[in-house]
Parts: C-alpha cells; structure tokens; sequence
C-alpha cells in the first residue's frame, strides 16, 4: 500500500495505530465513532493508520501494545478499558511512542487521557424527555408521565448515561416514571427492538437507548409504533427522521481527533487529560434537525438553561463512577 | 513383520491426517483473500513471522495458547471417558471469576484453589445427571454455559464491582497475588508451565493409573467397562470433576496471570476452541499441546498482523473454523 | 397488553420454531444440528441483500432458504461423507460462516457490524402477522402427520434410527440424511430472514444470538416432536416477550435470561428420569 | 440353466485379512444350499457379496448363469435377491408394519397407504403361517419375530433367493424346527435358500448342498447325502475333533450361589447348573442379576455372603467369574488393547499405590492369553484384530484364569466353530473338576445336555422344572421350555 513516490521522503511518515475496544467495530457507537474520527484525521493529516481489533483484546492487550510500541507506530491510541493497568508499565517502556486512553485517567509522561461527561449530556436527553411525555398534543406522545431508557449490559460504563437520564427526568418532575431495561447484547437489534416496543406497550413514549446495534432495533421500533426513540453515541437522528427525538452525542471522534491532531502537528501530549463535555461539544444533544417543529419553545429553552447550568458548574449531576449508585438507580 | 508395517503405516497417517485440516484452511482463506484482491501468501508469511518470529512473538503464542491448553486438556479428559463436554467454557469462566474474588481477599494460592472448585461446582451436575440418570451431556453443559454466563454478569454487577470502572469488572487484584512472569517483558505467565505440567500428568496418569484405565475403557465401551467391574458412574462422575476443576483452574490462572481481574469479555471462548484443540489433537497429551500452539498462534498472529496489513481479522475466524470442522474428518475411505 | 404480548411473542416465535423444524428433520435423520445459528446469520444477510436489491420480499426468502440449504448440505457432506463428528461440524461452521460475514462485510460493504440495505421490502401483514408467521404455523402439523404417513417420512426416519439397517435395505441412508440436513438449512436460512425482513429491517453480524442454539433446546426439549417442539419455542418466545416486564420488576436482566436454559436442564432431566424409571419398572 | 446364483472365483480383503479367495459356488434353483465354515471363514463377507452389500476386488457374482455386477443392495433385490443378515437390520423405533413395508411402500399420492400395507402384511404373513403383532416397536419384540419380520420382507421384496445368516444362532431348538421347517416350505414353492449356520445338524438336517469355507477358500461342495456329522465336521476345521460327551461331576460340595425370588435356585461346588429357556424367558434378567448389572428384588448369596445388593466389582471380588453372552459389547472392548481387555476386573489387583507397570500388565496379559492358546501379535493390538473363535478364547481365559468360586457363563460358544467350542467346553469341565460352580446359560440345547450336571428350565419368567443333565433329558427340556409340565 505504500505509494510514497509521490511525496518527496523527507522525514519517516508518521504513523499512528487504534486499538479497538470489545464489541469491536460495528457497535454503531464507540468503537465506530472513535474509528471514524482516526480515519478522518489520519487522512487529513498525512498520518499512516492502523486499527487493530481482536476477539481477545483483553488478555492480548499486553503482547498487542508491545508489538505496536516495537513496530514504528509514534501514537498508539487505546479504546479498550481494562488495559488501563497495563498502559503505564508498557508506556514507560516505550518512551518515544505517544499513548492515549479515551475514558478513564491514566497517569505517565508519555500518556494522554481523554474523559467524556456522558452523564451530563444524558441528564439533558432525560429532563427532555421529561417535559416531552406530557406533550399530548403531539400523536406520538400520550398522557402517561412514562419514558423508559435501554442500556446494553449492566455495568457502570453504561449506567452512568441511565442515571444521568433518570436524573435529569426526576429533577423535572418527581413523578414520572422511568422503566429500564437491559438487553444483554450489543449486537441484537431483535433484543432491542422487543425491549423497547414492550415498554411502548407499558405506556412509555420516550425511549432512550444505550446500547449499542442493540439500539438500532430500538429506532425501528419507534418508528413502527409511531413513538420516539432517543439516540446515542452518534447522531443517529438521520436513521429514522422524524422518530428519533434527538441523540445524546459523545464524540469519541473528536476524543481521538484531538490526540491525533496533536500528534501530527507535533504539540505536547503527555500527561495532559483532555476533558471533554456539553462546553466542548463534545457531548451533549442533536439540534434537532427533524424533530424541531415536534418539540414546544419552551422546552428547548429549558433545555439550553439547564445546559448552561451544568457548564457553570451550578448544576452537578451524578457520575456513577467516581460516586457510586445513586438512590434512583439499583446498582 | 506384517505388524510393524502397519504401526509405523497408522503413525505416518495419524501425523498426516493431523496436517491435512491445516492444509485445507489455507486452501480456503486463500481463495477467500484472492477473491478480495490480497495474496495470501505474504499473508501467511506475516502469519508465520507474527506467531514465531521473536521470542517476544513466541512468547504472545504461547501466552495466547496457555487457556486452551487448559481448555483442551480438560475438554480431553471428559472426552477419554466418553463424555461429550461442552460445558468447558463456563468452567473457566465461573473459575476466572471465583478466583479472582478470592485471591483479592486471602491471595494467590487459595485463589488457585478457589478457581478450579468454582470449575468443578459447574461440572458437577450435568456429571452427575449423566451418570445417575444419563441426560444428554452434551445438551446439559451446553446450557450450563448460558447459564453461568448469566449468573457471572449477575454476580459482578450486583455484588463484585469495581467502583471507578466503566466495565463491568472486579476490582483489580494486588500484585502479590499475581501469576509471576516468565520472560519479563514479554508477559509470558508461569500458568504456561502449570498447564504444561497437567498436560504432562495427564500423559502419564491416563496411561499407567488405574483410574486412568478404568477412565479409558469407560470410554471406549461403557457395558464393557461395567461388566468388569468398573464403576462407570462413578468414572463419570470424577472424569466431570476434573474436567471441571481443570477448566476452573485455568480461568484462576488466567485471571492471576493475565487479566489481574474479572472483566466483562474475559474469554473469547476458550472453552469452544478447546473442543477443537481436544478433537484436533485425538485425546492425546502432545495433541492437545500442538493444537493449543496452533490455534494460540492464530489467535495472537492474526491480531498483530494488522499493524502490517489491512486484511481483516474475521479471515482468522475462516481458518481456525475450517481447521475444526476437518480435524476431525475421515478423509478417504476404508477398504 | 396482554394482545401485545402475545403479538411479539408470535414474532419472536416464527425464527425460532422454523429454525426448530429445521432442526427436528435433521435430528429425525439422525444428526444434532448445531449449525442452526450460522445458516440463519447467512440467511439473515442474503435476505436483506436479495429483498433490498430486488425490492421484493418474497425473493429475498427465497434466497435466504437457497442460501440456507447449500450451507446446510454442505456441512451435512462433511459429517456423511467425510465422517466429520456432527458437534463440531456445526460449531465449524458457524464460526467459518461469522467469520466469512464479518470479512465480507469489512472488506466488500466496508461497513462493520451493522449493515443497513436500502429498499428492504419487508415482509406484508395478514391478519397482522407476516406470511411467514402462516407459514410455520401451517408447516408444523404437515411436517408432524408427513413423518408418519408419508414414503420420505418414514425412511427418514429408518435413516435416523438405523443408518446401517436402511442402508442394507438399499435406501440411500446419506442422500437422505443430506437432505435433510439441507432442508434443515433452508429452514434455519428463512428464519434468518424473518429477523430482517419481519422484525428489525437491517442486518448486524450479531444478530442471531443463540437463538439456533435456542432452536436446538427446543427441539430436545419437545422430544423431536413437531408439536410440542413448537410450543417449546412458544414457551421461550415468551419468556423474550415478558423479559422487559420482569426486568422492570426488578428482577436482575442476567438471571431472567438464564431462565431458557434451566428450564430445558429441568424438562430433559425430567424426561430422563421417567426413561430410567420405566425402563426399571418393565424389567423387574 | 441351474445356477441361481453363484460367486465366480471371488476374492475379497480387508487390509492384510484375505476374507474370501478364489471362491467359486453355484447355488441350484429350488434347493437350499448351505454355507458353512469356522469363525472368520469368509461366510458373512460372501454373502454381503451375493447380495451387492460389499464388492468383490476380484471375480463376479453370478445370477441366472449370467456373471453380473451389483452395485449396492437395490441391485440384488432387483434380481430377486433377499439378504437376512447375521446383525438384523431392523430399526427398533419404527414398528413391524413400518420395518416391513420401508423401501417398497404401497403409496397413494405421497402418502403411505396403511389399509393396504397392513393387508398386504396380513396376507403374506398368513401365506408363511405366521401371526405377527404389526404395531408393536421393533425394539419390544423377540429376537425370532424380528427375523420372521426379515423374512417377510426379503419375500415381500420378491425375493425368490433368500440369504440366510445364521438365523438359528439365538433361537430356542423348537422356534429352529419352525425355521428349518419354513426353510423347507419355501423350498417346496420353488424358492432357493442359501443357509450358514455352524450347527452341523441343522445343516444336515435341511439343506441339499453343502459347501464349506476355510480360511476364505471352498473346500468342497458336496451333496447332502455324501456327508455326515463327523465328516462334515472334519471338513469344516481341516482335522479330526473328539467330543468328549457327557461325563457328569465327581465330587459335588457345598452351596456356593443362592438366588431366591421370582426365580431361586443354587449351584454347589463343582456342579454345572445350566439354565433353559426359550429367548425372553428371564435368562437374561437372571444372569444381569447375579452379575450385578440389574438390581434385584430377591436375595442373592455367593459362597454364604449376601451380595444382592453390592456392586460388579465387589462380587468379583468375592468370588465371581462373568462370561457375557454379548461378547461384542460386553464381554470385549473391540477397540482397547489385548492386554486391557485381558487384565480388566483384575487392574485394581495389579495395581500398586494406584498405579499400573507396563511391563507387569504386558506380563500378565502373555501369561493369560498364551495359557489360553489365543492366536494373537502383540498385546498392543486391539482385540477387533482377532478372529471370533480368538476373541472369545480372551473373554474365557480372562475370567478363568482368576479361578472364579463361581462362574457365570452365558452362550460361551454362541457364534463360535465347532473346533473352538471343544476347546471351551473342556476348559468349563476342568473348571468344575477343580471344584468351582459354574451356571450355564445357553440357546444351545446340546450344550446344556453336554455340559450340565442338572438343568434349570425358565418360563415366562419362572422356573418351569429341573431336570438332570444328559442327552436322556432332551424331550423332557424342551417341553419345559414350551412351558408344558409332562413329557
Ligand atoms: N469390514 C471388515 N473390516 C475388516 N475385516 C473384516 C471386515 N469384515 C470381515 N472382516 C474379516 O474378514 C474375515 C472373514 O469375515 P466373515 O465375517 O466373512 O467371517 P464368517 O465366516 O462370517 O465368520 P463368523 O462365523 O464369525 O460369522 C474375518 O477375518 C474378519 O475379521
Ligand atoms: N405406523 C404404523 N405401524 C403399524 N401399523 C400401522 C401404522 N399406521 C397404520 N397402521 C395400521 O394400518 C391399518 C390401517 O391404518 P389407518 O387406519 O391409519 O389407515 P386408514 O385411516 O384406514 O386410511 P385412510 O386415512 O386412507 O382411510 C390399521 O390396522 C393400523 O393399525
Ligand atoms: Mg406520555
Ligand atoms: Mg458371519
């Protein structure tokens, strides 16, 4: 694949190499998301870019990291969680490659750490959601003060965006209630669409899903039953316009774009731990590009001022993982 | 004279049959990468340098390899003794997850020990239901699978959890209580010679012990066996256990040695391929250890292949499948 | 509610009771079929390309069953005349099938995981089921009474029982285990298309999630019976249905899911037991 | 015209085994023609021939004097040909009606039309005078019924050649009678039947032709009335064999096994008991009890010890000696070593600290086997290797050897030749001459009367009578066995 003839060969090109967490690209989410977001910035950037993935990226992650660090590869970036331990032993032993880790801070010279606040973009999604089910003038909303969300497994990472929706809901009205569900899969668009239709059946009309390509049954199931869905990850608006009430953004992408942006142009790295949230735009809603007419002023308004409220730091809402389970979530 | 011709005739063909599936999947992938514009053999060639060039790279294969010579091996005990055994896979998982609970608490050993009853708690009903009441083991360890998978989710995330993890994870173990390593940095963990070692005793113990005979003829004919006098239920029984315990074992080993925890996707189905290492290597000791290095070696090659290529993993996948399903066939008629 | 429950229990239950047939014809034959799952991912996939490039759903079945069926003869082949074990056989196949999908799809669709074909014709309602819904339910009885009153169903069944005394009797013993083992692939590829065409309208490389293994259980849990195999199917197809409404009782997802497969350990130790116990009874 | 069906100098291998050579037979219309020969002669794989089951590597089948080539089964049906194998090729799920009209369905439309089958059935079975239960399982049915079944179908196929393998090696001596004298009906229609028994006066008793194998090569085809018992005998094993006939028990001591229950009975020291009975009348359950392999409801004794309820190994260990009617499945290993098959029930004795030596099993498997002039290679090879006759001289040294307090012996000779079963008779003899008990379970008549001091008739499941041992005792067993008190 090498065409170098056309560029003079001044400097080795750099190169940079992703590895993929479990679940593996496909999951219509995090990995796709953070895939995209290196495919696009290496190309722009001139950088040569590898994505490895592996059905046993956690006990491999140690032999892999080492290959990659013996391999010419001057930026290795890291999607997959449980090889945070190993990162700053294997880091230290590769000193002149760049390591980066997307959602948890690992500390190292050599070592960037990029952190998303899904639970805040999600506490948005639910007090709209909130406001929304009483919005009877609307036929795909009715009178029940019910909305129900879908995580993918249960586990932390993921609870962290149900508690963020649950609260966001509560805080808008103590009363209504929010029916979760697992579907134990991020792969089974069946499992997600049965979940979500039965809790349409159940009287919700909202339903936010965390899950996956799981979730892309979720979308088709509102869209059949004439309900909204609530999107995740991506802006997943597009896949059934009109059905999909908005999506709660976390751009890995921009996650992954920075580091490799950085390391193209040669900025410092390591040991920097790049936040990001609702101010960086990083998460945070859609603007709503086909449900706008569907969804009163008001609302939006709101929904803009409690956003504000969490960027100044008036508002704090619960991160399941540094804090533990919340009362209104089973842990 | 007649009669050696024929041993050193089985022995040639038994090596040659051992070969033959091998060959088949390369056939096959390579018509697949043809077909989508690679050329499969620089691919091979990448294969081959990434599962052996290097002892860092020996050292990934034999990592990679070391669960399923757990796997295999205990996949091979119950098979010896006519036990179809599916249900290794949940062994090693409910055994990673056990032992890593323990070892977190009274530490490496008990860990160990802790794993591989965890291993024999999931073996032993289906052991014992064929035995007492001969129900379809194959059914029952199949289902057994699903079921642990189910009830190790449930315990990590209502009782085992990790606070500040994203996964759903148990926190992580202590150094102490690790596996120590064999060939620092290469991350190769001395699981690789406790797995070695019960491959080893298997050889010896399936051949020269009594129970190991009585293992054997249960499995070659279980009405035999009981008209001599063997206690085929019991065999049955114990030949679960310690399939059981060996699978336990090896997810404690695994966790301690590799993992340092419990963690959602903690195995890729080692239990599944072990099957095919057990099938591909006929039951035997050095068997189950070729087949666990050639399937380690696919497993670990074709990973780091792709920071040299752009052909996708799932070629893997096409291999180590075709290598299964012709392991075992009986490629010319017998006359 | 309740007509809602039981609607996406009958939707849930049409891949996994075709499947299940499929299944049933291959075990009558004599062979465990654990290559469900694969057959149905590849006719999951093909049916959604065919229904999407012909905009004709009837098609796009078609396809998945032809898919389905030369999946399942070939691996027939390899169990009747290379003496493959039929456990292995099936588990090999599944794997070699998700790995050439996900392969095809990285390199040919250049997408991963979840692929979305446009104009999918999905599958019509009648009687607010789809046809493939009448058709399983149709096939159920005709599939029972033709293993006992037909030529085909009575040497599949000598075949299944009595591979060696069939043969002897100068019945094709192995074509008549493979087609059954093809057959058992056209039906396992119709219910993979059923999950795209009449539930969820794409295609994912997961998509089948055990439900070929759920098949398996139900057809050792009705016994190779075509009727009870398929309330053996209705039984899990409800469980999926309830799942939602037990979960937000607060019953643990994981546990819930778990439920399938103890009940299929429970009923087969039952039936074992009842075995044993006869046995007992007309000996002594 | 002549020859219905016939071999024209076939061969046929397996690996190194010549199973048949050069065999040249030509088989009459209208006669019945028996095959005969000792274990691993050649019989089975010549008539798997003749019918198109196996093919020859050299020579050709012969139908109608015309040299023909059958390439599989339905070619031999197609020539009138019908096979009823030594292993019946019945499928136990299905039932009569359906195991009789499989292959050759009455149909109507795709359907199965039953109202014609089951008269068809009837018809048949009438025309051959039999009554046959049609909607019973294969599986629930007597081992005779089944075989009437095979001959049914094989006539219902149009079969006008009728192959029968050993089909009196497990049926009572009245159920043989029925089957020689339906031999001879057939006969009479005008039908050919070719017979392989190792009976020699069955063989005498119905056929016209003989011919006899040996060592897969014809010795000689003779007509009937040149032979008789002794030369007949010679013919078949190449050499001059003297039975010893009945010599009853010298010294006959103490009780050594107690049944009592449904059906009790004992057997002392140095006495051999045999038992009788029609297939099905409680032999089978009476032996698994004793073994250890069935529970029981009555009470058991072996040498004063209650054993009723304790496991195989225990009773071996307390004096048993087992030699299973079912020598393939039961009684060997097919697939294990010799010398595994040799040392199994004696392992835990020869064990030390759980272990095995090598060279210590290795050992004792020569000294058994070559004290019980087994015709073997090495004692690695699996027992399959060995020729019928070798592989039950295994079974019988193996629980010899152990010089058992008592021996249970069921069919010790079934499907053995006439030399080999000399051979074991003489060794269950010196069994009982050095004091031990022995109970004798066997189909075959002149055994039990060859062999046992007294014998025990079953019946439905009881015991009908006992009689003494002796050739006198003939018609009075074989009322017994029909369940008829007088004599
Ligand atoms: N399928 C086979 N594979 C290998 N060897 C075989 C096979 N069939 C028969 N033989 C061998 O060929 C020889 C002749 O066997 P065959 O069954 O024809 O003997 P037979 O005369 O019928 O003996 P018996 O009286 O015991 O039935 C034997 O040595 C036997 O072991
Ligand atoms: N599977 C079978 N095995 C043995 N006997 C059978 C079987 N099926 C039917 N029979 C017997 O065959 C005979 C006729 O069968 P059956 O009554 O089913 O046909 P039928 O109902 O008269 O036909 P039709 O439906 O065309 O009127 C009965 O005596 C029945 O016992
Ligand atoms: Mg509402
Ligand atoms: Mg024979």
């Amino acid at each position: 694949a090498g065409c170098s003839s056309e560029t003079t060969p001044q400097a080795p090109p750099k190169k940079a190499a992703l590895v993929i967490a479990q679940g593996g690209l496909g999951d219509e989410s995090y990995n796709d998301l953070a895939m995209s977001g290196f495919t696009a910035a290496t190309k722009e950037k001139g950088v040569e870019g590898q994505h490895i993935e592996s059905s046993d990226v956690v006990a491999q992650g140690e032999q892999l990291l080492r290959r990659a660090g013996t391999s010419g590869y001057g930026l290795v970036i890291d999607l997959e969680f449980s090889h945070g331990e190993i990162l700053p032993t294997i880091a230290a032993a590769y000193p002149n490659v760049q390591w980066a880790f997307l959602n948890n801070k690992i500390d190292g010279p050599n070592i960037a750490s990029v952190l998303f606040a899904e639970h805040d973009g999600s506490y948005l999604a639910g007090a709209l959601a909130a406001m929304m089910t009483t919005q009877t003038g609307n036929p795909k909303i009715n009178a029940d003060k019910k909305i129900g969300v879908i995580g993918g497994t249960k586990s932390v990472g993921i609870d962290k965006f149900l508690s963020g929706y649950i609260q966001g809901a509560k805080d808008v009205d103590q009363s209504i209630e929010v029916l979760t569900a697992y579907s134990n899969t991020f792969g089974d668009p069946t499992k997600g669409s049965q979940l979500a239709e039965t809790m349409f059946q159940q009287g919700a009309d909202i339903v936010y899903h965390v899950a996956g390509g799981a979730g892309a049954g979720v979308i088709e199931a509102a869209k059949k039953n004439n309900r909204y869905a609530i999107g995740v990850d991506d802006n997943q608006d597009k896949l059934a316009p009109g059905f999909v009430l908005t999506s709660v953004l976390k751009r890995a992408d921009l996650g992954v774009r920075r580091v490799v942006d950085a390391y193209a142009d040669n900025k410092p790295l390591g040991g920097q731990v790049i936040n990001l949230g609702l101010a960086d735009g990083a998460v945070g809603l859609t603007d709503f590009e086909f449900t706008k007419n569907e969804i009163p002023e008001t609302v939006r308004t709101k929904v803009d001022e409690l956003k504000q409220k969490i960027i100044s730091g008036q508002l704090k809402v619960w991160n399941v993982i540094d804090q533990g389970y919340p009362a209104w979530l089973q842990g | 004279m007649s009669v050696f011709a024929g041993s050193n005739r089985t022995k040639y063909s038994r090596a040659f049959r051992a070969v033959v599936p091998f060959l088949i999947a390369l056939v096959l992938g390579g018509i697949v990468l043809l077909a989508t514009g690679h050329n499969p053999l620089d691919f091979y060639q990448l294969l081959v340098r990434e599962a052996f060039g290097g002892t860092d790279r020996i050292a990934a294969t034999l990592s990679a390899a070391t669960p399923l010579l757990f796997t295999g091996l205990a996949t091979a005990i119950a098979f010896r003794a006519g036990v179809f055994n599916v249900g290794v896979e949940g062994g090693f998982v409910f055994g990673g997850l056990i032992g890593a609970t323990v070892a977190l608490h009274a530490g490496l050993l008990a860990g160990m020990v802790a794993g591989a009853l965890a291993g024999v708690l999931v073996s032993a009903l289906p052991g014992w239901l064929k035995a007492r009441w001969n129900v379809d083991e194959v059914v029952t360890t199949l289902m057994f699978n699903f079921v642990v998978a189910g009830v190790t989710g449930w315990l990590v995330t209502a009782f085992l959890q990790a606070k500040g993890v994203a996964n759903s994870a148990t926190p992580l173990i202590p150094q102490s209580s690790w596996l120590p390593d064999l060939l620092p940095p290469y991350g190769l963990t001395s699981a690789v010679l406790i797995a070695l070692a019960f491959v080893a005793l298997y050889a010896v113990w399936i051949k020269h012990s009594v129970f190991g005979y009585e293992l054997r003829q249960t499995g070659l004919n279980t009405r035999f066996a009981a008209a001599q006098g063997i206690r085929v239920g019991r065999v049955i029984v114990v030949s679960m256990l310690i399939s059981g315990a060996i699978a336990g074992l090896g997810g404690a080993a695994h966790a301690l040695g590799v993992v340092h925890r419990f963690v959602d996707g903690f195995s890729p189905g080692y239990g599944f391929t072990g099957i095919a290492v057990a099938l591909l290597g006929r039951n035997s000791a050095v068997g189950v250890v070729l087949g666990a290095i050639l399937f380690g070696a696919l497993a670990s090659a074709g990973t780091t292949a792709q920071l040299f290529s752009d052909i996708p993993l799932d070629i893997v996948d096409v291999l180590s499948g075709t290598v299964m399903i012709f392991a075992v066939v009986r490629l010319w008629r017998q006359r | 509610m309740i007509t809602g429950l039981l609607m996406s229990a009958l939707l849930l239950w049409t891949p996994l009771a075709l499947a299940a047939m499929g299944g049933l014809l291959h075990r009558v034959g004599g062979v465990v079929n654990i290559g469900l799952e694969g057959q149905m991912l590849a006719g999951a996939l093909v049916g959604a390309l065919i229904s999407g490039t012909t905009g004709n759903w009837a098609l796009g079945v078609l396809a998945a069953g032809a898919t389905g069926g030369v999946i399942g003869l070939l691996m027939s082949l390899s169990i009747t005349r290379l003496g493959a074990n039929e456990i292995i056989a099936g588990l090999g196949f599944t794997i070699v099938i998700s790995g050439l999908i996900g392969y095809l799809l990285r390199s040919v669709f250049e997408v991963s995981g979840t692929l979305r074909v446009a104009g999918l014709d999905p599958l019509p309602r009648i009687l607010g089921l789809d046809p493939l819904f009448w058709l399983t339910v149709i096939l159920v009885p005709v599939i029972g009474w033709s293993l006992r009153n037909t030529v085909a169903g009575l040497r599949l069944r000598a075949t299944g029982d009595g591979f060696d005394a069939a043969n002897a009797l100068g019945l094709p013993a192995s074509r008549i285990r493979d087609t059954a083992g093809a057959l058992a692939g056209v039906f396992a590829g119709i219910a993979g298309s059923h999950l795209v065409l009449g539930q969820v309208g794409l295609f994912n490389e997961d998509m089948v999630a055990g439900r070929g293994f759920i098949a398996l259980a139900a057809f050792y849990f009705g016994r190779t019976r075509p009727l009870p195999t398929a309330l053996a199917c209705l039984l899990f197809a409800v469980f999926d249905a309830t799942q939602a409404r037990l979960q937000t009782a607060g019953v643990p997802a994981q546990l819930i899911q778990t439920l399938p497969y103890l009940v299929v350990i429970a009923v087969l130790t039952a039936t074992a037991v009842r075995d044993v116990r006869g046995k007992a009874r007309r000996a002594g | 015209m002549g020859v219905r069906l016939g071999a024209r100098d076939v061969s046929r291998a397996f690996g190194p085994v010549r199973a048949n050579e050069g065999v040249s037979v030509e088989v009459r219309a209208g006669t019945v023609h028996a095959v005969v020969g000792e274990n691993g002669a050649g019989k089975t794989t010549l008539m798997r021939i003749l019918y198109g089951l196996d093919q020859p590597d050299s020579g050709t089948v012969v139908v109608n004097d015309r040299p023909i080539r059958l390439r599989g089964p339905a070619d031999g049906i197609e020539h009138g040909i019908g096979l009823v194998p030594q292993e019946l090729a019945m499928i136990g799920s299905l039932t009569l009606l359906e195991n009789l009209v499989l292959g050759t369905e009455p149909k109507r439309g795709l359907r199965i039309d039953w109202t014609v089958a089951r008269s068809e059935a009837e018809e048949l079975a009438s025309r051959v005078g039999v009554e046959l239960p049609w909607t019973a399982l294969a599986d629930n049915v007597s081992i005779s019924v089944r075989q009437q079944v095979e001959i049914l179908r094989a006539l219902r196929h149009g079969a006008d050649v009728l192959i029968l393998d050993e089909p009196t090696a497990a049926l009572a001596p009245a159920q043989v009678d029925d089957l020689l004298q339906l031999l001879r009906g057939l006969r009479e229609a005008g039908r050919t039947v070719v017979f392989i028994s190792h009976k020699v006066d069955e063989v005498l008793a119905v056929a016209d032709e003989i011919t006899v194998l040996r060592g897969g090569k014809v010795i000689t085809t003779r007509p009937v009335d040149e032979l008789d018992r002794s030369s007949l005998i010679e013919l078949i094993v190449g050499q001059h064999v003297r039975f010893s006939g009945f010599v009853s028990s010298a010294v006959i001591a103490d009780e050594v096994l107690t049944v009592a229950g449904d059906v009790s009975l004992s057997v002392r020291a140095g006495e051999i008991v045999g038992v009788a009975g029609i297939a099905g009348s409680g032999q089978d359950e009476l032996v698994e009890r004793i073994v250890g392999l069935r529970p029981s409801s009555g009470r058991i004794t072996l040498a004063g010890k209650d054993i009723t309820s304790l496991p195989v190994d225990r009773r071996r260990a307390a004096g048993l000696g087992y030699i299973s009617g079912d020598r393939r499945s039961e009684g060997l290993s097919m697939d294990a070593s010799l010398a595994d098959n040799t040392i199994a029930g004696t392992h835990r004795t020869l064990g030390r600290y759980g272990w095995l030596r090598p060279s210590a099993v290795r050992a004792y498997a020569k000294r058994v086997l070559d004290g019980y002039s087994v015709r073997y290679g090495r004692t690695s090879a699996a027992a399959r290797t060995l020729s019928g006759g070798n592989q039950q001289r295994v079974v019988i040294g193996r629980e010899l050897d152990r010089n058992p307090a008592l021996l249970v012996a069921a069919g010790p000779t079934r499907g053995v030749d006439v030399l080999g079963m000399a051979y074991i008779h003489d060794k269950l003899r010196a069994l009982r001459d050095n004091g031990s008990a022995v109970l004798l379970v066997s189909e075959q008549l002149d055994e039990l009367l060859d062999l046992s001091d007294r014998i025990i008739v079953l019946h439905g499941g009881q015991v009908a009578g006992e009689v003494p041992g002796g050739p006198e005792s003939r018609n009075a067993v074989g009322a017994l066995m029909l369940g008829r008190k007088d004599s």
